[in-house]
């Protein structure tokens, strides 16, 4: 028992996020009538399952020590696809989406690997080049699905629960046993935490990086793929600032930027914390410009306390 | 009690090699590392690799393991010539480096880091849990181990992380096992078991090739001692009828010897008094005093909080109780600035990381302490500038082509040169030495060690903390132990017995009033 | 202010009027959630959020839900699923985009909540889906502009189009009104070049004077609102060619009312956010009073020159 | 960065051999990509080369440019400032708006007094409570985004009289035949480019990016230079503002959204690696004025302006590619 409690050691103990999350759950429960509800509940599931799956991927990137800036943009590419490539049959539009993103997020990967170079500044101009792409694909139209299937797809339940909710749950699911089970999850860890030791334990770096950014781009364009789904539709401007959103969640989720630490709980619970937050203060009526300013401040905020809890203050010097 | 006082050269092991380098030789654009170099090890030899820093004892040895391919030469391992591609390769064949640097991953448990890279699996490539923790207890039972295999390894100590390291090389049951200064970050009462270790591995019939800067150390473990200069190979000598001196020569084409009768004696007024000074969870009613022209030597295990008083001292961390007095006045620093504006200087226990910024030049790091006095209303003068870094080029001897150099280049020791000369530079009224000579060859040790005693000569007063007793007996006129946070003894620096200063540092017996002995 | 508007705007003031009579009479209390496009963007969505709470205000018994999607499709999705479920009596939208937002409210439509478009039409494919639109005709805005085009140059000229956001429905009508109706009716005018100033003036200002680089000539200047026009009129002004181009805009803001009161702008379309306001809510009661409302309920917009600008009150926004 | 410049100097004053020049054309890539990349634009367009376009580009290009030179001084610190866009929209909404109600001189320092005040925010943040610098001013663009609306409520700002005010001088005017805009930035950049190699606050700034720790052990008052560095930032996004809002004489509350990655863009463009440490202001400007010309170039060559991202896209993959092998380059040459 202790051994097995061992290996969890540190993921075991619950995240401060997720007293974040719970102590928001019960706040906006008092405050208003609609929030605590089934249906409520799933509708912030879905909503939060495209910034959700996206975060998954960005999670194993950003564990790396990596970050990745063109995830809205590959959503938006992956989205037309979806949808423009219809008239050829919807499997193969779907194909064409899911690996867009994957063939995006390789050669995101590949410069990474090749060069060295940060990958901020590589994503960065990723992210205006695709947005490029789909307007130079799309001619700045929106396309419109004429196939129902697909939106109802997007709209259809098992149960009472949301297809979009579960499919997000289990990728959830997937991603968090493969980071703490698997060989590839845990050098993922290896390669954040300390590149150098990875090499010399013949961790192929680059190569891992790669793998890890071609996930992070199946997830954007499958997220691009079922919010198309949901639409029924696909716009050009689609996944517009998503980056940002996701990079909050993931760093609300406890995963550091220097890398080598991180979760998908904690990322799942960033992502709710953020859909609950918005959802919350709507059905409270905040006014949208208010939104904005409290969501910042909560975000400092955070990294404040989680700066004051996780510093042991006498190991580090005054500087 | 000191392990290492016991120097006694082994009889060599007669025995076919189990592993030979046959004219290794590797060029780097411009330079050549290694030329022409041969060594062998045989099984259960421990077989010392020497030479001074930039020597290419570290470049042989990745050579070796496979992080560098040779140019020429071959590799031969039991009989068989090798090629290898990455230290991955070399691990499975059984060549194991254990590195100067730490490789860990902090975040992992100590199983995941010892079988990082080569993680059990089952079912594709889902890790077998079970078996990495039955696989890891084996090993952690043949080391003796006080850790867990769950264990964080961010949260072990230094000497733990080390013994992390040699689990890992056990990992692909070795032939040969590579040390590149193992005991660098040890403290003395950790050695031992690393010795123990080292012991073991030679009675499993497996080669081990030490590397160290410290001659007891080497005298103490080594079948044969070989050393490498400006990339050529010298010679191998055994160690049993050999002694220092003919090694010291073979490393630098000359002899060395500890020169105890300059250290400085003509101390003035106090500058530097603590009382009953204390940190939180880190030290207690530390308290001392130096004097002009005094070298005090600050000796203690590593952990034992001497860095952490000469921080505080510094202003990097703020008193939980007593008092600093600067020239008999009570100093109260709010960050480091203050306390470089009263005249404090450190030269930090980390070089990389704390003393240097490795992307600038030998100039620009050298005038970074004090700006102002090279400067007019803020803008640089770049003739003040060049001027100071003459000046302290020569009086060092600081081996660089240029000062457009990137410190990052230089060997240690003139890095650590650079740092002593930031601080001279700005003319300190006290000047606090943390590990001066850690990681630094033979010759520029001495020389370090020589410019000390002329510092404190011309009124420098100077405190020195270091782990090597030879360099505290060396240099101080008085010594402070420290063990656990506190202040256990103070001792006379040319009187104390190697004995209770182990002692003092270790915990063991009545610790000696800290006001007893006053040199 | 809102009375001023009606007094002079002879075709509104009876709907409005109405709007607020309507109110006062009805027995039920109801609950209408609206959510807009993205309010902030600039003056006109703000205006139209002012009017349209102000107006839910004075009616008495009507409780609102005010939402901003703030430009984003995906979001606006998720706010209509939360009006859905909160189970308001009646929804009003106004589309981020034309055809995203369709099974969004075909879902609202199943639940039972009627759902009023606003502003910005959507697709043909949802137009089954909804009980009503109330807003401007874009389409006949653009021929508008294309026929003020046409007497301003007397037939003949090079022009260039700033249009608005890419992608956006009302971009995208204007321009297709224009460009038709101008091909129809002066076929001797030559439309040289679009590009779009996504409802930016800064961003419009730049697009001219990059034309202004570019083309030596150019005759007119048709842009999706004032907003950019103006910034077109700056870039002109800054390089000395104002005098020689024509500029006509749609959606009159404030800054091209007092341009076209100085004779530096032709003209443009006088489009109230005011009016677009009232229309939407009169048109949402109408629709729960179980009025027979037509599918599409266009408010007008007229044509603004320096001729008749004696007629219309300097925009508020 | 003043080391930089000196160890080329051998190169300069040596004979001119071929290898100086490769070496001079390897050292300067960024330089000759611009020369060539005008060349071909030149060849496609005649007006590319056009004094009055040229004059327009730079004028266009200082709005990004006065920014991007204040925010290379935050990445040379060792930071990331994404909240310029937002503060850019703050400061042009504030200036715009209080122009016509407390005069253009009270609202210029009002402006810039708040501006600083958020710079002095995330300084705070970043600098003294050691939070991350990516997360601190991404949050902070939400926040000051929100403020901006709520103080405008949404509304669009204008200048009621554009004719007779001098507040016009910073966006329209001209000196000595050269847009005021232009003379900003070219002012700035020089006076920032000499603080940054000239002074000692330079040198602090490049030690703090370079190994904050290190600078620490130096006496380096570090949190107050990474805090500096943001103030920096906040005063050239109110100059850019002044220029911006006198350009266009109103604002909209949204004006500068997405300014934060044109900036970056433009200094990674430039070639500095965003580590700190490293970085000057020149080749920011040229960095800028890369982009500038790519926009401009393309559209004159009548492609729609999303091609502009694309290219972009390239040249920034290719760059960090040429970077790659000429550091590889010297870093071999350099070993010992």
């Amino acid at each position: 028992m202790t051994s097995i409690k061992g290996f969890f050691r540190g993921k075991a103990a619950i995240q401060p996020i997720w007293l974040f999350v719970i102590a928001i759950f019960i706040f906006f429960s008092f405050m208003s009538e609609y929030f605590l509800s089934l249906g409520n509940i799933t509708n912030i599931l879905v909503q939060t399952s495209t910034i959700g799956l996206i975060a998954l991927g960005m999670t194993y990137v950003m564990i790396n020590g990596n970050i990745d800036l063109s995830v809205g943009a590959i959503l938006g590419l992956a989205a037309s696809l979806a949808v423009g490539l219809q008239d050829h049959g919807l499997t193969i539009a779907i194909i064409a989406a899911l690996a867009s993103g994957m063939l995006l997020g390789a050669l995101n990967g590949l410069v990474v690997w090749k060069t060295g170079v940060n990958a901020f500044i590589v994503t960065l101009g990723a992210m205006l080049g695709i947005r490029g792409l789909i307007f130079l694909y799309t001619g700045e139209q929106s396309f419109y699905s004429m196939n129902f299937a697909f939106a109802d797809f997007g709209a259809s339940t098992i149960g009472p629960i949301p297809v979009l909710a579960i499919i997000f749950l289990l990728c959830t699911l997937v991603m968090h046993l493969v980071l703490t089970r698997t060989g590839h999850g845990r050098n993922t860890f290896a390669v954040g935490g300390n590149p150098e030791a990875s090499i010399d334990a013949g961790i192929r770096l680059g190569r891992h990086m790669m793998i890890n950014f071609i996930i992070v781009g199946f997830f954007a364009a499958l997220a691009g793929v079922l919010l198309a789904s949901q639409m029924g539709a696909a716009t050009p401007n689609l996944g517009r600032d998503y980056e940002l959103w996701t990079i909050t969640a993931v760093v609300l989720g406890g995963t550091k930027l220097t890398g080598g630490y991180g979760s998908i709980t904690g990322t799942l619970g960033g992502v709710l914390a953020i859909g609950i937050l918005r959802n919350g203060m709507n059905l409270m009526q905040v006014p949208a410009f208010y939104v904005l300013v409290v969501l910042g401040v909560i975000l400092i905020s955070v990294l404040i306390i989680d700066k004051k809890l996780n510093v042991p203050s006498t190991k580090e010097v005054r500087i | 009690m000191n392990p290492v006082q016991a120097i006694t050269g082994r009889q060599p092991i007669d025995a076919e090699p189990i592993l030979k380098l046959e004219g290794i030789t590797k060029r780097f654009p411009g330079v050549v590392a290694l030329n022409k170099v041969d060594f062998d090890v045989r099984p259960g030899e421990v077989h010392a690799l020497l030479g001074e820093n930039g020597a290419g004892k570290s470049t042989l040895m990745k050579v070796l393991a496979g992080k560098h391919q040779a140019n020429e030469g071959r590799i031969i391992l039991g009989g068989e010539e090798m090629e290898f591609e990455n230290p991955k390769h070399a691990k499975r064949a059984g060549v194991v480096l254990i590195h100067q640097e730490q490789s860990l991953v902090p975040e992992m448990t100590v199983a995941e880091n010892i079988y990082l890279g080569s993680l059990p699996k089952k079912w594709g490539n889902r890790v077998d849990w079970r078996r990495l923790r039955e696989d890891t207890n084996r090993i952690l039972e043949t080391l003796k181990c006080s850790f867990q295999h769950d264990d964080l390894v961010g949260s072990l100590s230094i000497a733990k992380k080390q013994m992390v390291e040699i689990a890992r090389a056990l990992v692909f049951t070795p032939r040969v096992v590579v040390f590149d200064e193992p005991t660098a970050s040890l403290t003395d009462h950790e050695k031992p078991v690393l010795y123990d270790v080292i012991q073991s591995l030679c009675e499993q019939g497996v080669g081990i090739v030490y590397i160290s800067h410290r001659m007891d150390e080497i005298f103490h473990l080594s079948h044969r001692i070989s050393v490498l200069r400006d990339g050529e190979y010298t010679g191998t000598v055994n160690t049993c009828s050999t002694n220092e001196d003919e090694v010291t020569r073979m490393m630098i084409g000359r002899s060395l010897e500890l020169d105890h009768a300059s250290k400085p004696s003509e101390f003035g007024e106090n500058m530097l008094e603590l009382r009953n000074l204390s940190v939180k969870r880190l030290f207690t009613d530390v308290s001392l005093n130096v004097r002009r022209g005094e070298i005090i030597g600050m000796y203690g295990l590593v952990g034992a909080g001497r860095s952490e008083v000469a921080e505080t001292i510094f202003g990097l961390r703020s008193p939980s109780g007593g008092e600093i007095l600067l020239d008999g006045e009570v100093v109260n620093f709010r960050n480091s600035h203050d306390a470089v504006v009263a005249g404090i200087a450190l030269v930090p226990e980390d070089r990389k990381d704390q003393g240097l910024i490795l992307g600038m030049n030998c100039r620009d790091n050298m005038t970074l302490a004090g700006l102002k006095t090279v400067s007019t209303m803020g803008f640089m003068k770049r003739a003040d500038e060049r001027a100071v870094y003459d000046k302290y080029h020569q009086a060092m001897k600081i081996k660089t082509p240029s000062w457009r150099q990137k410190v990052g280049n230089l060997s240690g020791g003139n890095q650590q040169k650079i740092v002593i000369g930031k601080w001279l530079h700005t003319h300190p009224k006290l000047l606090i030495l943390d590990e001066p000579t850690r990681g630094i060859d033979v010759g520029s040790k001495a020389e370090i060690h020589a410019l000390v005693k002329d510092l404190a000569k011309s009124g420098y007063a100077v405190l020195v903390i270091s782990s090597e007793m030879p360099e505290v007996l060396g240099l101080s006129n008085r010594i402070i132990a420290m063990y656990d946070g506190r202040v256990t003894a103070e001792f006379d620096g040319d009187s104390v017995s190697e004995d209770e200063l182990v002692q003092a540092i270790t915990g063991m017996g009545t610790p000696t009033p800290a006001a007893a002995v006053i040199g | 202010m809102a009375i001023n508007n009606t007094l002079k705007m002879s075709v509104l003031a009876a709907s409005v009027f109405v709007a607020s009579t309507t109110v006062a009479y009805a027995e039920n209390s109801y609950r209408i959630g609206i959510t807009q496009n993205n309010v902030g963007v600039d003056s006109y969505q703000t205006t139209y959020e002012r009017a349209f709470v102000e107006a839910a205000e004075a009616a008495g018994n009507i409780d609102i839900v005010v939402l901003d999607a703030g430009g984003d499709v995906a979001r606006q999705i998720g706010q209509m699923q939360d009006l859905v479920q909160q189970q308001v009596d009646a929804i009003i939208i106004w589309p981020t985009n034309g055809q995203a937002v369709i099974p969004a409210i075909r879902q609202a439509n199943n639940a039972g909540i009627p759902v009023v478009v606003t502003n910005s039409k959507i697709a043909d494919a949802g137009m089954d889906f909804i009980a009503a639109f109330s807003g401007p005709d874009n389409v006949e805005q653009g021929s508008s502009s294309a026929e003020m085009m046409c007497d301003a140059l007397g037939g003949e000229g090079q022009i260039v189009q700033i249009s608005g956001q890419p992608g956006y429905t009302t971009a995208i009508e204007r321009a297709a009104g224009f460009e038709e109706r101008l091909a129809e009716l002066c076929p001797g005018v030559e439309l040289m070049e679009t590009q779009p100033g996504n409802w930016n003036r800064e961003r419009a200002q730049r697009v001219m004077e990059d034309f202004l680089t570019k083309y030596d000539r150019i005759d007119g200047v048709y842009s999706g609102d004032d907003n950019m026009g103006v910034g077109a009129l700056n870039a002109a002004k800054d390089a000395g060619r104002a005098g020689d181009i024509v500029f006509i805009g749609a959606t009159n803001f404030a800054v091209g009312y007092d341009a076209i009161a100085r004779g530096e702008y032709y003209g443009s379309i006088y489009q109230s956010p005011v009016d677009d306001a009232h229309a939407a809510l009169q048109t949402a009661l109408d629709v729960l009073a179980g009025e027979d409302v037509p599918k599409l309920n266009f408010f007008e917009t007229p044509k603004i020159t320096a001729e008749n600008l004696e007629e219309f009150d300097r925009p508020v926004f | 960065m003043a080391s930089a410049e000196q160890t080329k100097q051998p190169v300069l004053k040596g004979r001119v051999s071929r290898a100086g020049i490769l070496g001079f054309l390897s050292a300067q890539g960024i330089l000759v990509f611009f020369l060539l990349s005008m060349f071909v634009f030149s060849l496609f367009s005649e007006q590319f080369l056009s004094q009055s376009n040229i004059m327009t580009v730079v004028r266009q290009a200082s709005i990004i440019g006065i920014i991007a030179v204040g925010v290379t001084v935050v990445i040379i610190g060792g930071n990331l400032d994404l909240s310029v866009g937002s503060m850019l929209s703050f400061a042009t909404v504030l200036v715009v708006d209080l122009h016509d109600k407390i005069g253009p001189m009270n609202a210029i320092l009002v402006m810039f007094a708040l501006t600083l005040l958020l710079g002095a925010v995330n300084g705070f943040l970043v600098g003294l409570m050691r939070l991350n610098s990516l997360i601190v001013t991404l949050a902070m663009l939400s926040v000051i985004q929100g403020l901006v609306l709520i103080y405008s409520g949404g509304q669009n700002v204008d200048i009621a009289n554009q004719g007779g005010t001098w507040f016009a001088f910073f966006g329209r005017g001209y000196v000595l035949g050269i847009a005021v805009p232009v003379l900003l930035f070219g002012l700035l950049a020089i006076l920032v480019q000499c603080l940054m190699s000239y002074t000692g606050y330079g040198r602090r700034i490049f030690a703090v990016g370079g190994n904050p720790m290190a600078a620490v052990y130096s006496g380096i008052r570090k949190n107050w230079c990474v805090f500096s560095t943001y103030l920096i930032s906040a005063f050239c996004v109110a100059c850019a503002a002044l220029v911006l809002g006198s350009r266009v004489m109103g604002s909209q509350n949204n004006v500068g959204q997405g300014y934060e990655l044109l900036v970056l863009a433009g200094i990674i463009l430039g070639g500095t690696s965003l580590l700190g440490g490293a970085g000057s202001i020149w080749k920011t400007v040229i960095g800028v004025l890369i982009l500038g010309f790519i926009q401009n170039g393309l559209l004159l060559m009548g492609y729609p302006y999303y091609t502009q991202w694309i290219v972009t896209w390239v040249i920034i993959i290719l760059a960090v590619w040429l970077d790659l092998a000429n550091k590889r380059k010297r870093l071999l040459t350099t070993h010992s």
